[in-house]
């Protein structure tokens, strides 16, 4: 479904991907592990163009998306919830939800998306207008993760979805992204911080280091690896 | 690279600044004498220049990207020449000595009019100077850093015109009083960051020359005050050309101690203050250091080279009014700071000497000055947002747990 | 030392003690209010109601609230941030000097004069600052600019820095967010040494059950701004309302 | 490297201007004063005015024998920038100066002249100070003074219009401030006025209806305005807007054709003084039309003061037989009568020029008719 | 209390708000966005009363009829304005995104600078009279002295742009992308925001209104210069930062509040010191309520 082939991408004075390739099929979850500052979430701006890569291509259903600027790339599914939430704090919960949507035209869709995402985070009902500011963490992330889906993404890219999160709020969101998986076959790049959670919903891993993607192999096979146990998994 | 796509890019552009300057270049109404008068060379002017400039301005923005990429890969960060004439003594004695000397030298070999000009820079680089503490150091956005000069001027010129004290005398109540007023202006604005606190400060600078415009009695009103006094040297009674040299002088030194002022205190506890101050605020205090005196600090300290200059200007031009020390003032010394590079006394010095001696030496293309200054702003903004002189700032380096120096 | 607080929306009543010496942990779900509590401390903002009293070694008891951040850093308590605030721009030396700037006290005079004391001040500085870097582990990297740092070291480098200020009780606010389990480990390690070589006391906000449940002599768990539950780790890992609230059932073992 | 060529073009410039002017064989005559920025307009007609009489006087070949030489210099009416203005004229061996323009720089300019010993005559300061201060040997001007307009002001309100209550408002500039005190102070020494309102109107301002209301609540039967047309077009539409029909009575800088057109009908009955008509004099109407012929446009603000001027310096220094001796140029100006387009005129010991002075004028169908 | 008097300095505040609060909106809208004082404002304000001025002198010439005239006149000013916002963020502000913002500053003085003398050059450096195209009714006449038509009709434009303008920010699609680019500049383009388009959106209709405020100002006050962008400017700034800038309503009431401060001052105490309250006034006031009347507080988040 995406193809990244050989990028490199510069961040401030830093060359901070260097040659990057990998490859997501559709409908899989795929995980990317590694330390901070590895360029994972650079990987995902270079994916939606926030931070094009300078060299390489990125391939998407046959696309070459390199050059295309964001609102494009977006518009062809392919969705980013990015680290930190991003929530815009003074819209309410319902006016996010609306950017979500941003780009498509279908009302009556739009509105049958919204009731599916309530239905998924009754807390977000609740809070409709409340603005985004005002949540406490777990909820932002919640909406984060449901402003994404109004965008009915075919491909979603998530990073690090459990930062800062209480153990329990964790937990449910990663239950979360892997019911989108198989309830509406959404395909999931999922950049990680905590691989250990990460490779167990995942089908495939790829583990990255400055800027470099130093091993791929399933998700078992990588949570069984000992260098990876040693290094992420805290084993 | 003169492609088909260049070229009709270009030409759209031509098309697109014909259309725009079209009311403006080519109609020219006087509605008191009731006349329209078209020039359609204009137009034509306006498209053809328009069409080459925009090969130019792609170019550049292409060679800005470019720039940036072969800086990025080639290995570590590029020391700039001025780092690195500062850093090595071979380099940097014989430049501080043929510079020292070029400034001693200087009066005996030009015109009145030449030092004159030159002591106008002097002086702004001392203004450069004092605003770069409050806004290249601790990163306090000052538009109304003029004020501070006007006190100075106004203060030699009232203690002068009332109780006769000198020029020697009012220097120094010229600077304290100027660090006065920073603290004056320092304390409301503690808390404002950013536009707020220029805003504020920009409102500080008009009320003082409000102020100095309206209150008659106090200030002589919009007519100002004239005949203020030169500097005296002992009495010696000087021609006009030998008072100029001694002015020459005397600003000279007092910029050679101003820089050497400023560069102790970035390089000290203070200094380091600000720094960390204008990165972040909240950390800051939180490390210790008391945020209203460290701010305070900077607008005394920035205030009081205004002041110093002040009395200098009033010494100088012996007549001063408030139309001296308006908001544009204050824009002008900010660009100073801005374009010679802020945070650095080579950038403020340099940014002075091009902003004072640039527009003096474009008398020859008068109106099209202010024009030309416009454009160079923009463009310098634009292709080297960090001014002339960017990204120098001399960091501590530790060398070794045994020497604990530089 | 005792700490008594309360009034404020985000954080309603809640009391808290660390003893000298202790290592003292504050859990809770997120936006139950413990990083207000912690800049309610360190006097970036004041709370409304309730008092803080510190009592540091050797000195008076002294009620705090109300103080500005710098003061109260001067009376020994100094913290770290949950979104790193290094100062980018400056070196890593820099950052900790910053760090010893309140126990420093040349003034104007002494930058333009540079007299004999201030310039030995200012070399004291440096090697205190240095011997800080030194305790840290982070000597190597010490002219480097803080931005050039990894994020690892830029955690630890928060913590150097506060401790360069001659803190009795760190407070630590996440420490090891974002630190992969390596340096979490490493983080662990450093903490319990500095209680013991430099015997201050240190209150910390974490999410890492792990790094908590290790370090913590006791917990205090909140939630909603009140504190729900308080204890030894132990005591805390078997609390129903915890786990209900915070750590979710697989906790429980 | 770049920085470095910026540097070296900064230094050959210094260079290049480094070189000072060497005296040749002419007579030199500055001319100092706005020649760009917003008060050129100010400005500029004086250099033209310089440039006819010059070309006058070399076509009949020159002054004892020498040609006379322009020396153009611009200060922008910024005392600042006039300083070093005059002292690039010094250096450029004038020593007689036509100008300078705005009374701030004039004042400014002069300490340089004082010390040079150079001479300088303005066409258009109108500071009182110039002249009354003493302080100044060798400045003369060919325009009357502030306070001599203002006295012309308050005599017309209250002798001709017999009016008794009058409203003084001023722009807080150097000019209309000025203007204003003196009207305040001579209509405080008058037992017939009363002064009800003393007020700086803030230049520029979108509106001034706030200022206007006051005027109307204080029940002044006249305006005396102290300041420029766009300030004063301004004032006076919003006061016939707001159905008042207080005389308004004001100086030189409303004397405009400009303030006429931006006021349209609500500048009927406006009254302004002015330079004396000098319409009829021969004189005027050639150096006009010279001008028109010339240049292809109407002179403009201060023409014919700065044409006076020139010929009045010029005068003098064939009189004293060269510019070598200051004192006797001064003394030839003091004395000799010189045929201008103002008049025949010669200076007194102040340096203010006899036989120059202001009428009053009144708008009368769209233009400004002289009163009485 | 002499309530007549009063009235009509609160009318008069009222018209000098009214009038601050169209320029003000541009300055709070851009601002709002990318967090850019834009000096030039002033300067498209100028601009538009320039063409405004240059279309309706030509077309009078011509011989149409004065309410074509108007209405020609005034589209032009406003086309033609937003068309120079528009190609000054794209030469002097765009690539200047990522730079710091005192950069952004200093090159948007160059572009005031710039923009000021271009016309000084072009057209000229004298007032010149612009014709009044709001015509002076007389059937006002027993209250003509209290408000005219023309102030009339500057309240009620200002009125109607600002809930037009609000109406936009809150309900239409390219508001709610002003809105959320304004929050999160990089969130917005994930989302699927053109934030290039979003910005210099927000740039035409800026100037837009600046432009119509022009056309409606200069025919007020019935004279134009090319430094008339400058004072306007200023005090536009100031009472968008009076308002809380970045909030649309907020421009308007610091514009009033503005207007007002000023009025009463000059009709109860003196305009000597006019400014120099307004801005004492404004210090007072951001001393008290750092982020302007309605802005949001903005605590950091720590």
């Amino acid at each position: 479904m995406l193809k990244i082939d050989d990028i490199n991408t510069y961040y401030g004075n830093i060359q901070a991907l260097k040659g990057i390739s990998l490859e997501i099929g559709a409908g899989e979850i795929i995980c990317l592990i590694g330390a901070n500052g590895a360029g994972k979430s650079t990987t995902l701006m270079s994916i939606c163009g926030v931070v094009p890569p300078r060299t390489g291509r990125i391939v998407f259903e046959d696309r070459e998306i390199q050059n295309l600027p964001t609102n494009r790339i977006v518009e062809l599914g392919i969705v980013q919830v990015p680290e930190g939430r991003r929530i815009f704090p003074y819209l309410t919960v319902a006016e996010n939800l609306d950017m979500g949507a941003f780009l498509r035209k279908d009302k009556a869709a739009i509105a049958r998306d919204l009731d599916y995402i309530y239905d998924l985070f009754p807390i977000l009902a609740k809070r409709r207008h409340q603005a985004g500011g005002t949540l406490s963490g777990g909820e932002q992330q919640m909406l984060a993760i449901s402003r994404a889906l109004m965008a009915r993404p075919r491909l979603l890219l998530l990073d690090e979805p459990s930062l800062g999160l209480a153990p329990l709020v964790v937990k449910q969101i990663f239950e979360i992204i892997g019911k989108i998986n198989r309830e509406n076959n959404t395909t999931i790049f999922l950049v990680e911080q905590n691989a250990n959670l990460a490779l167990q919903i995942a089908h495939r891993g790829y583990v990255m280091e400055t800027g470099r993607i130093t091993l791929t192999d399933t998700a078992a096979n990588l949570l069984a690896n000992e260098d990876v146990k040693k290094a992420y998994l805290g084993i | 690279m003169m492609s088909l796509v260049e070229i009709r890019k270009s030409f759209l552009v031509s098309i697109w600044f014909m259309f725009l300057t079209f009311p403006i270049m080519v109609i020219r109404v006087n509605t008191v004498e009731n006349i329209v008068e078209w020039r359609w060379n204009n137009m034509i002017a306006v498209g053809v220049g328009s069409f080459l400039l925009s090969f130019v301005w792609r170019y550049l923005i292409r060679r800005k990207e470019q720039g940036v990429r072969r800086q990025r890969e080639s290995a570590g960060p590029r020391v700039s020449i001025f780092q690195r004439i500062g850093e090595d003594r071979r380099i940097f004695l014989p430049a501080l000595t043929a510079a020292a000397l070029a400034v001693v030298v200087f009066p005996f070999l030009v015109s009145m009019y030449q030092i004159n000009i030159m002591t106008t820079a002097f002086m702004y680089i001392m203004l450069g100077l004092g605003l770069n503490i409050v806004v290249g150091v601790a990163g306090l956005l000052d538009l109304g850093y003029v004020a501070f000069y006007a006190v100075g001027a106004y203060t030699y010129a009232l203690l002068n015109y009332h109780f006769g004290l000198n020029f020697w005398v009012c220097l120094p109540i010229g600077a304290a009083l100027g660090a006065l007023f920073g603290i004056l202006l320092g304390f409301p604005v503690l808390r404002l960051r950013g536009d707020y606190l220029a805003i504020v400060t920009l409102g500080f600078g008009e009320i003082i020359r409000l102020i100095l415009e309206n209150w008659n009695e106090f200030s002589f009103g919009p007519s100002g005050i004239s005949n203020i006094p030169r500097p005296g040297f002992f009495g010696v009674e000087f021609s006009l050309l030998a008072h100029t040299r001694y002015i020459y002088f005397l600003v000279v030194l007092i910029t050679i101690f101003t820089i050497f002022m400023v560069n102790r205190l970035q390089n000290s506890r203070i200094g380091r203050a600000w720094l960390a101050l204008r990165e972040d605020e909240i950390a800051c205090q939180a490390m210790g250091v008391d945020k209203v005196r460290t701010k305070l600090t900077a607008f005394a300290l920035g205030a009081t080279w205004a002041g110093l200059a002040g009395v200098i200007f009033a010494a100088k031009t012996t007549f001063i009014n408030p139309a001296s020390f308006t908001l544009w003032e204050s824009i002008n010394i900010l660009c100073i700071v801005v374009l010679g590079g802020m945070g650095s006394i080579v950038g403020v010095i340099l940014g002075a000497l091009v902003l004072v001696l640039l527009p003096e030496y474009l008398r020859a293309f008068a109106e099209y000055r202010i024009l030309t200054f416009g454009c160079v702003l923009v463009l310098m903004m634009v292709f080297r947002p960090g001014g002339i002189v960017s990204n120098v700032r001399r960091t501590y380096r530790f060398e070794g747990p045994d020497s604990g120096d530089k | 030392m005792s700490m008594d607080f309360g009034g404020l929306r985000a954080v309603d009543r809640l009391d808290l003690e660390i003893q000298q010496g202790e290592i003292v942990a504050l859990i809770g779900p997120n936006g139950a209010g413990k990083t207000t509590f912690f800049n309610c401390i360190t006097g970036i903002y004041a709370p409304t109601e309730g008092d803080i009293h510190i009592h540091p070694p050797g000195g008076q008891a002294k009620r705090i609230n109300g103080l500005k951040p710098n003061r109260v850093t001067e009376l020994g308590l100094a913290r770290t941030f949950q979104n790193i605030r290094l100062f980018q721009q400056m070196t890593v030396l820099e950052n900790v000097m910053i760090g010893r700037h309140c126990r420093l006290r040349s003034g104007i005079p002494g930058a333009v004069f540079r007299p004999q004391h201030t310039v030995k001040e200012e070399r004291q500085a440096v090697m205190d600052s240095y011997r800080v870097l030194e305790k840290i582990g982070l000597e190597r990297f010490v002219n480097d600019l803080a931005k050039n740092l990894p994020y690892g070291a830029q955690r630890r480098l928060e913590i150097a820095r506060a401790l360069a200020t001659d803190p009795f009780l760190l407070l630590l606010d996440e420490p090891a967010a974002g630190m992969n389990p390596q340096e979490t480990h490493a983080l662990d390690q450093l903490i319990l040494r500095l209680r013991e070589t430099e015997g201050v006391s240190i209150l910390l906000i974490e999410h890492d059950m792990k790094l908590v449940m290790s370090l913590s002599d006791r917990i205090y768990v909140m939630d909603y701004g009140r504190k729900i539950a308080e204890g030894t780790p132990q005591q805390i890992k078997n609390d129903p309302v915890v786990i209900k609230a915070y750590l979710g059932e697989e906790y429980v073992a | 490297m770049k920085r470095f060529v910026l540097f070296a073009a900064v230094v050959a410039l210094v260079a290049m201007f480094a070189g000072t002017g060497i005296a040749a064989e002419t007579i030199k005559l500055g001319v100092g004063g706005a020649h760009s920025g917003d008060l050129a307009s100010y400005g500029l007609p004086t250099v033209k005015a310089a440039e006819l009489v010059v070309k006058d006087i070399n076509a009949k070949g020159g002054i004892l024998g020498k040609q006379v030489e322009l020396v153009v210099e611009d200060d922008v009416c910024k005392p600042e920038v006039a300083t070093n203005t005059a002292t690039k004229l010094v250096d450029q061996g004038v020593r007689i100066v036509l100008g300078h323009i705005c009374s701030g720089a004039t004042k400014a300019a002069l300490s340089i002249y004082n010390k040079a010993q150079v001479i300088a005559m303005s066409p258009s300061a109108t500071n009182p100070d110039l002249t009354q201060s003493g302080e100044n040997p060798y400045f003369f001007r060919t325009i009357a003074s502030d306070d001599a307009q203002a006295r012309l002001e308050v005599d017309f309100a209250l002798d001709t219009l017999k009016l008794k209550k009058i409203a003084v408002l001023h722009d807080k500039g150097d000019y209309g401030k000025g203007l204003a005190e003196f009207a305040k102070k001579f209509l405080e020494e008058d037992p017939r006025a009363e002064v009800v309102l003393y007020e700086g109107i803030t230049p520029g301002a979108v509106d001034y209806s706030a200022v206007v209301q006051k005027i109307k609540r204080s029940g002044a039967e006249a305006v005396i305005f102290g300041g420029y047309h766009p300030e004063a077009s301004k004032i006076v539409t919003q006061m016939r807007k707001k159905r008042m029909d207080t005389v308004f009575i004001s100086d030189d800088g409303v004397k405009d054709d400009t303030f006429i057109k931006v006021a349209g009908k609500y500048a009927e009955g406006v009254y302004a003084t002015g330079p004396k008509d000098v319409s009829k004099n021969p004189l005027a109407i050639a150096a006009n039309k010279a001008h028109q012929d010339t240049y292809g446009a109407e002179p403009g603000a201060f023409f014919l003061n700065a044409y006076a001027a020139a010929q009045a310096l010029l005068n003098a220094v064939e009189k004293a037989g060269g510019t070598d001796d200051i004192n006797a140029i001064v003394n030839a100006l003091r004395t000799e009568l010189v045929d201008t387009p103002l008049g025949k005129i010669h200076f007194d010991e102040r340096g203010d020029a006899i036989g120059v002075g202001f009428s009053m004028y009144q708008v009368q169908n769209g233009a400004y008719v002289e009163v009485q | 209390m002499d309530l007549q008097y009063f009235a009509e300095l609160f009318l008069g505040g009222l018209t000098r708000g009214s009038i601050y609060a169209l320029i003000a909106l541009g300055y709070t809208m851009v601002y709002g966005i990318i967090e850019l004082i834009n000096f030039a404002h002033g300067e498209i304000y100028m601009i538009g009363a320039f063409t405004g001025l240059i279309v309706a002198t030509v077309l009078t010439f011509a011989g149409f009829p004065t309410l074509a005239v108007l209405v020609i006149a005034s589209v032009a000013a406003v086309v033609y304005s937003s068309c120079y916002g528009f190609t000054m963020e794209k030469i002097a502000y765009k690539p200047l995104r990522g730079a710091p913002r005192l950069s952004a500053l200093i090159s948007a003085i160059g572009m005031s600078l710039f923009l000021q003398n271009y016309v000084l050059l072009a057209q000229t450096s004298d007032f010149l009279p612009f014709p009044s195209l709001v015509p002076d009714l007389a059937f006002w006449e027993p209250y003509a002295h209290i408000i005219s038509s023309q102030e009339i009709v500057i309240i009620t434009v200002t009125a109607v742009v600002m809930v037009l303008l609000n109406l936009l920010i809150k309900f239409t699609r390219m508001g709610k992308a002003m809105r959320a680019t304004s929050q999160d500049r990089e969130m917005a383009m994930l989302t699927g925001v053109d934030v290039n388009r979003v910005i210099s959106m927000t740039f035409v209709i800026g100037s837009a209104t600046a432009a119509l405020g022009a056309v409606l100002i200069a025919s007020h006050i019935g004279q134009i210069n090319f430094y008339i962008g400058f004072i306007a400017g200023i005090k536009a700034f100031v009472a968008a930062v009076l308002g809380g800038i970045g909030s649309v309503p907020g421009a308007v009431v610091g514009a009033l509040v503005l207007g007002w401060t000023e009025s009463f001052f000059t009709g109860y105490i003196s305009s000597d010191y006019e400014d120099v309250f307004a801005f004492i006034f404004l210090v007072v006031i951001l001393i008290f309520k750092p982020s302007g009347i309605l802005g949001r507080s903005e605590t950091q988040k720590v």
